[in-house]
């Protein structure tokens, strides 16, 4: 048979061992997600729903919007977060950890709350269009991109870059044809990430959007809740899966080379990198002290009683609301999830460096590009007959928390996988490395980055996860967003004040989380 | 498998926002000896569709929280055994819409709020009727959660079409021209545009029961005997009537009756003015001091009856966002 | 231990590498192996190391046929052309490498405090031999990134040496030192070889080194392939 | 252009690496510079290319000083010792990098057709006369990590000949290269430097090969410093 250099010392055993590593995830994504759209779309889509769907003028609108908005927020997120990367990744300067975590904490908050503070921020002149919905989408998603690049482009060799600049190439060349394609990879996936989760953005567009600007996600939201048309809105949502998966499964083919980690140390940052990282810190930053600040002023005076409604003295608003457990029951869950995405995860981007199928890579997409709706009408009308009638069952929730966050971990961690060359584990097993000890002493060691990264985000995801959460039946089972979102639907100066200090207390526990499980944030 | 059924435990199905104080089920389990499990998933809306999805097959035995304008698209479903509870006397306008199928537990309505002192600062006097709104002194005042998407605004447009019968779509557009406002849900509307909470919209469209949670819920607390710091337009006012109903397929039918029974009994009705912010369906509970003092009594409420809700929402709808643009 | 390469032939990418290669090494003795750059000296270090699998052909250990055999059951260790380091590591913990692998998991889970403490010793005795073999005493600490071309190719051969293999294989192991600490390092390499009898192939270029070091030296020829290789 | 290194010491993590080192390279003449491994040599190079900063001293070419020139804007090419290949370029790519960097965006901008077609006719030729040099014909679309060790040195030279560089610093080019091509290649290095007259820096352990290309050899001297150098 004939050896591959880049698929060598496997031993012939590559396809189905890396089929293996894949399987958890498969496993999980296909009961989860795949096999409960298949049964809705089979029980409840109509012959013919899709293409009146289709024919609907606000469906085509919504449409055109949807590509339109995404394509343009993807790119200013691709670009802000290159740049940000670039510079956690190879400088050192005071408050880097702190510009890593605040660059984090807005992807995982409910989206309701930190638009409600983006719309008291901006100036009315871009309140509700196009134009703050981008704002919005680079806020939200600039650290998907930071998580994925940063991680490559701190193993680059500095030699590396030396090379090309004795070559003649200036620091902008360095970026277009040396870091650029090294990290190509992890960016365009970064940047299919970003087109899906632009694309079938619901909550921001739907605040920030004002009239006439939905995206399909909204559509699908619309037709299944208020016109009970599930029919057309699985339909709509399932043709919407599969047209984004098809679209990343394409871009995202290429593997990381191996890079060499030869002591990237990092240089004491430039000034324009200082003034970089400041200006986005600041821009991140605004509408989170906007949201804490009020949650403790009203009309200019400073007010204890969102925060003490939260610490627990009784008050009728919270009566039902036994805040202590939610944090728990929140911080568990996160910790469940994270414990079933992060290992199945990086097992699956393992299975994916070694040898990558289009339909296995597309399956570990689905997740992302599924309306959790969609995924909720699945999951009751599938698993609804004893003893498979788990619609209630409480894991149901962390379970679901994992699965979509199973697609980041894969994402950030497969990257990292590729780039540890292959000539380092051979040298281990050649003085005697079983593939286990191979697993333990080489891979896990430089995986680690991939590890902590996956299970910050993870447990992020997890504790700020709303759609999901919210649409499936619970039983003593709120966490913080829906706390925050019940706090929401009423009244009073109190309610609010209590739903911005939850918000607050939401954001400092994922900052909290990410700080302690996020090491690589640390060296 | 009807043998291993535990009697004992029950599931109340309800909208995320039910709730009530911790103790609110122990009257219950301690007379009839049955636990109560409470199960909450999404709004209203989203309630409404999952029902409608498993219905013969459901994930609890009691629903609570369907409304007149959602009622039709369930009974269609076929999601309830038909059980209207006797046990204690209704209001009797509420049981009609009921279709004798399920029981009707709490009402509320979708009215026009002001904040007073905004408005008495730029010296208009607040409107109470629908035609009101389109006068040029209010012009640019009014934010209306989006009807697409939030069901207090499509009560507002539903109180419309029924006020304005075939000229309703002219109303609208007089809206428009007024400047009006439209925001994506209530929350949006109420804590982001209306200026009682720092927007720059002295009208929104809300509940009649929002002025006691002002009372409420105020921060700094209001002095004893201050008014409400909003009003509420009586002639704007669209009524929602919400409906808890015994779910075809369960497996403990008597237990789930029993429940329903419990959930219009006087001491548990009186539970949900302060913590849901709705009148109780029970003629004879009590209304809280708070909703005494501070809601205004709705004498000729908008209404239309759930079949005609459901006939006609999907048309006006669309018909609605054409207008509006959204 | 006699190392027996027999008619190897290997193909990548549909280009071949090796056509029909032998070799012997009997116990003890050293094979210094030979030839251009790009005829195949590193791809027949990797086929007996059991990195690459041949396309046919059979290596055997003391007339054991080891072909089937993973990586790290063949009693062979390496030196790589281009080291490998692990950048992980630091310099002690490299080359200790072999020796922490290889020790049995129960005696670390189970053993005595003494025993452990003893193991500890040892281990630390033979970092610091093998450092001061390759004229590296101080080392210990040093970050692998941070080392001269020099200092890498010395770390790798003394991580190579550590375990005291029982077959290794040299792939250009002094190259890039200068002279007189290459000859001095190649006289210890031939002490220590013979001492421990280790059967060793050595690729070099330098016709001194192998004619000093190898009992017997092997010219390794091209095979005749389509000249203009071509990637896929 | 003559290279001029005038008192240049270096300090990395609190150690003295190299101390007050001075070396003057006439216009178009060759300089060996030749020390023990670890000495500090590479890290000489890297300083007059401007890869590392050093704490004190100053490099000059034709006299005018380029210490605050960034790395890019010194007219130096080099050849790392490990390599240093581009691993996302095939050969033919990585040898015409220099060219590619250097060839001024106006032109690749608003060049004709046929200015264009002539630009990329003559970085073909230039790649294939380099492979050619080297000996490696018909390697331009391989991929850099399917090379042997002494093809992907030859690439890493080809690479830092192609743009014909005026300064040239070459750390152990040779290396690792059977006798045989190490000769021939080491005359047309030869050759080339002279017909170009390129001023050239070559670090080497081969005596040999420093007399014949260098019209003078230098040692470095290892600087006082503690003996046990310390990671941070
Ligand atoms: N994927 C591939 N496609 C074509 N040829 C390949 C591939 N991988 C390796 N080769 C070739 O295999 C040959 C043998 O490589 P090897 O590393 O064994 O050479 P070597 O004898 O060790 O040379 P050196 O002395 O330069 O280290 C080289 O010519 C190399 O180009
Ligand atoms: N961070 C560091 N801490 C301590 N010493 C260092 C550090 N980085 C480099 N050195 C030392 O600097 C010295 C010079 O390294 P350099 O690579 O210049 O040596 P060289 O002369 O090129 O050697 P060789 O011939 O082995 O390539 C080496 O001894 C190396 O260990
Ligand atoms: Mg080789
Ligand atoms: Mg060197």
């Amino acid at each position: 048979m004939t050896v591959s250099i880049a698929h060598r010392s496997r031993h012939g055993h590559g396809r189905t061992r890396s089929r293996l590593w894949s399987l958890p995830a498969l496993v999980v994504i296909t009961f989860t997600v795949l096999i409960p759209v298949c049964v809705l779309a089979f029980e409840v889509v109509e012959p013919g729903a899709l293409r009146s769907a289709l024919t609907r003028s606000s469906v085509v609108d919504a449409i055109r919007f949807s590509v339109w908005q995404a394509l343009c927020s993807t790119v200013a997120t691709l670009f802000i977060g290159t740049v940000m990367a670039w510079i956690l990744a190879r400088y050192e300067f005071r408050g880097r950890r702190f510009a890593a975590v605040i660059v984090t904490v807005p992807f995982v908050l409910p989206t309701v709350v930190v638009a409600s503070a983006f719309l008291a921020l901006l100036p009315a002149a871009i309140e509700r269009s196009f134009t703050s919905i981008l704002l919005a989408h680079v806020f939200f998603n600039i650290s998907v991109v930071i998580r994925l690049v940063t991680p490559l482009w701190s193993v680059v060799d500095p030699d590396l870059m030396a090379a090309a600049r004795t070559l003649g190439a200036s620091p902008m060349q360095i970026v277009t044809r040396l870091l650029l394609p090294v990290a190509r990879p992890a960016v365009t996936v970064a940047g299919s990430l970003v087109f899906v989760m632009t694309f079938t953005s619901y909550g921001i567009v739907r605040i920030l959007g004002g009239p006439g600007l939905n995206t399909v996600e909204v559509e699908i939201y619309r037709r299944a809740v208020l016109f009970g048309d599930v029919s057309g809105a699985a339909a709509l949502a399932i043709a919407q899966t599969l047209a984004v998966i098809s679209v990343i499964a394409f871009i995202t083919r290429r593997p990381t080379r191996e890079l060499h980690r030869l002591g990237a140390q990092r240089r004491p940052a430039p000034r324009w990198a200082l003034g970089t990282v400041s200006f986005v810190v600041v821009l991140v930053l605004a509408p989170l002290v906007a949201m804490s600040l009020r949650s403790m002023y009203v009309d200019g005076r400073v007010t204890t009683s969102g925060w003490s409604n939260l610490v627990g003295s009784p008050s009728p608003l919270m009566s039902n609301i036994d805040m202590p457990s939610v944090i728990i029951r929140s911080a568990g869950f996160a910790l469940i999830a994270a414990a079933i995405a992060v290992p199945i995860g990086i097992a699956a981007a393992i299975g994916l460096a070694q040898r990558s199928g289009p339909l296995v890579r597309a399956i570990l997409n689905i997740p992302v590009a599924t309306s959790a709706v969609v995924v909720g009408f699945g999951i009751l009308i599938t698993y609804d007959t004893t003893p498979f009638d788990i619609r209630s069952a409480w894991w149901l929730i962390p379970m679901i928390h994992a699965v979509v966050a199973l697609p980041f971990v894969v994402r950030t961690a497969l990257p990292v996988v590729q780039s540890i060359p292959q000539g380092l584990r051979d040298a281990a097993a050649v003085l005697g490395a079983t593939p286990l000890r191979r697993w333990w002493t080489i891979d896990a060691p430089l995986l680690h980055p991939a590890f902590a990264t996956g299970l910050g985000l993870s447990m992020a995801l997890s504790l700020g996860e709303f759609g999901a959460t919210s649409f499936l039946t619970r039983r003593d089972s709120q966490t913080l967003p829906i706390v925050i979102d019940q706090l929401l639907g009423r009244a009073g100066e109190t309610a609010f004040t209590t739903a911005m200090a939850a918000s607050t207390g939401l954001m400092l526990l994922t900052a909290l989380i990410v700080v302690t499980f996020d090491s690589s944030l640390r060296t | 498998s009807s043998s291993s059924v535990d009697a004992t435990r029950i599931t109340l199905v309800a909208y995320d926002s039910f709730i009530l104080p911790e103790d609110a089920f122990s009257a219950f389990t301690e007379s009839t000896g049955i636990s109560v499990d409470i199960a909450l998933s999404g709004d209203a809306g989203e309630l409404a569709a999952k029902a409608s999805l498993t219905s013969g097959n459901p994930e609890g035995d009691v629903l609570w929280g369907v409304d007149n304008s959602l009622l039709s698209r369930l009974t269609e479903a076929d999601v309830f055994d038909p059980y209207v509870s006797t046990a204690a006397p209704i209001v009797p306008s509420l049981i009609e819409a009921a279709q004798g199928t399920v029981t009707p537990v709490d009402y509320g309505y979708v009215c026009v709020n002001y904040d007073i002192e905004t408005l008495q600062r730029l010296g208009v006097a607040p409107p109470s009727t629908l035609e009101d709104l389109i006068r040029p002194e209010y012009r640019g005042m009014l934010v209306v959660p989006n009807a697409m998407t939030s069901s207090p605004g499509l009560a507002f447009v539903l109180a419309t079409t029924v006020a304005f019968g075939q000229d309703w779509q002219q109303y609208w557009q007089q809206l428009v021209d007024n400047d009006l406002a439209l925001s994506d849900g209530w929350t949006d509307a109420y804590y982001t545009r209306f200026s009682r909470h720092g927007g720059d919209r002295p009208l929104v469209v809300s509940y009649s029961t929002s002025p006691p949670a002002e009372v409420l819920f105020a921060d700094p607390p209001l002095e004893q005997g201050a008014p409400a710091p909003t009003g509420v337009a009586a002639e704007t006012c669209f009524e929602q009537i919400e409906f808890a109903g015994v779910m075809r397929g369960t497996d403990r039918p008597e237990a789930a009756r029993l429940l329903v029974d419990y959930l219009i009994s006087r001491p548990f009705q009186e539970l949900l003015p302060e913590n849901l912010f709705v009148y109780p369906a029970n003629s004879e509970a009590v209304l809280p001091e708070s909703f005494m003092r501070y809601t205004k009594s709705v004498l000729d409420p908008w209404r239309m009856t759930p079949e005609d809700i459901a006939s006609q929402r999907v048309g006006v709808l669309e018909e609605w966002a054409r207008i509006t643009g959204s | 231990m006699s190392l027996h390469v027999e008619s190897i032939c290997v193909e990548i990418d549909g280009v071949t590498i090796l056509d029909s290669v032998s070799l012997d090494v009997p116990t003890g003795s050293t094979v210094a192996v030979v030839g251009p750059s790009g005829v195949g000296k590193s791809t027949l270090l990797r086929v007996i190391a059991g990195i690459i699998e041949p396309t046919s052909g059979s290596i055997s250990i003391d007339g054991v046929d080891i072909s089937s055999l993973p990586v790290h059951e063949r009693t062979v260790a390496m030196v790589f052309q281009n080291d490998q380091l692990f950048p992980h590591l630091d310099v002690s913990h490299n080359i200790a490498f072999g020796l922490d692998v290889t020790r049995p998991l129960m005696m670390r889970l189970v053993s005595s405090r003494r025993v452990r403490r003893e193991w500890s010793k040892e281990r630390k005795d033979r970092v610091t031999e093998m450092l001061d073999l390759v004229g590296l005493s101080g080392f210990e600490d040093r970050d692998t990134g941070s080392l001269s071309g020099g200092e890498a190719k010395r770390v790798a051969l003394a991580r190579a040496l550590a375990p005291a293999p029982s077959v290794l294989l040299l792939d250009e192991p002094l190259t890039g030192l200068d002279r007189e600490l290459h000859d001095r390092l190649m006289h210890d390499l031939g002490r220590i070889l013979e001492k421990t009898g280790t059967t060793t192939v050595l690729v070099t270029h330098d016709v001194a080194e192998a004619k000093y070091l190898a009992d017997r030296v092997e010219q390794l020829r091209a095979c005749v392939h389509d000249p203009v290789p071509e990637s896929p």
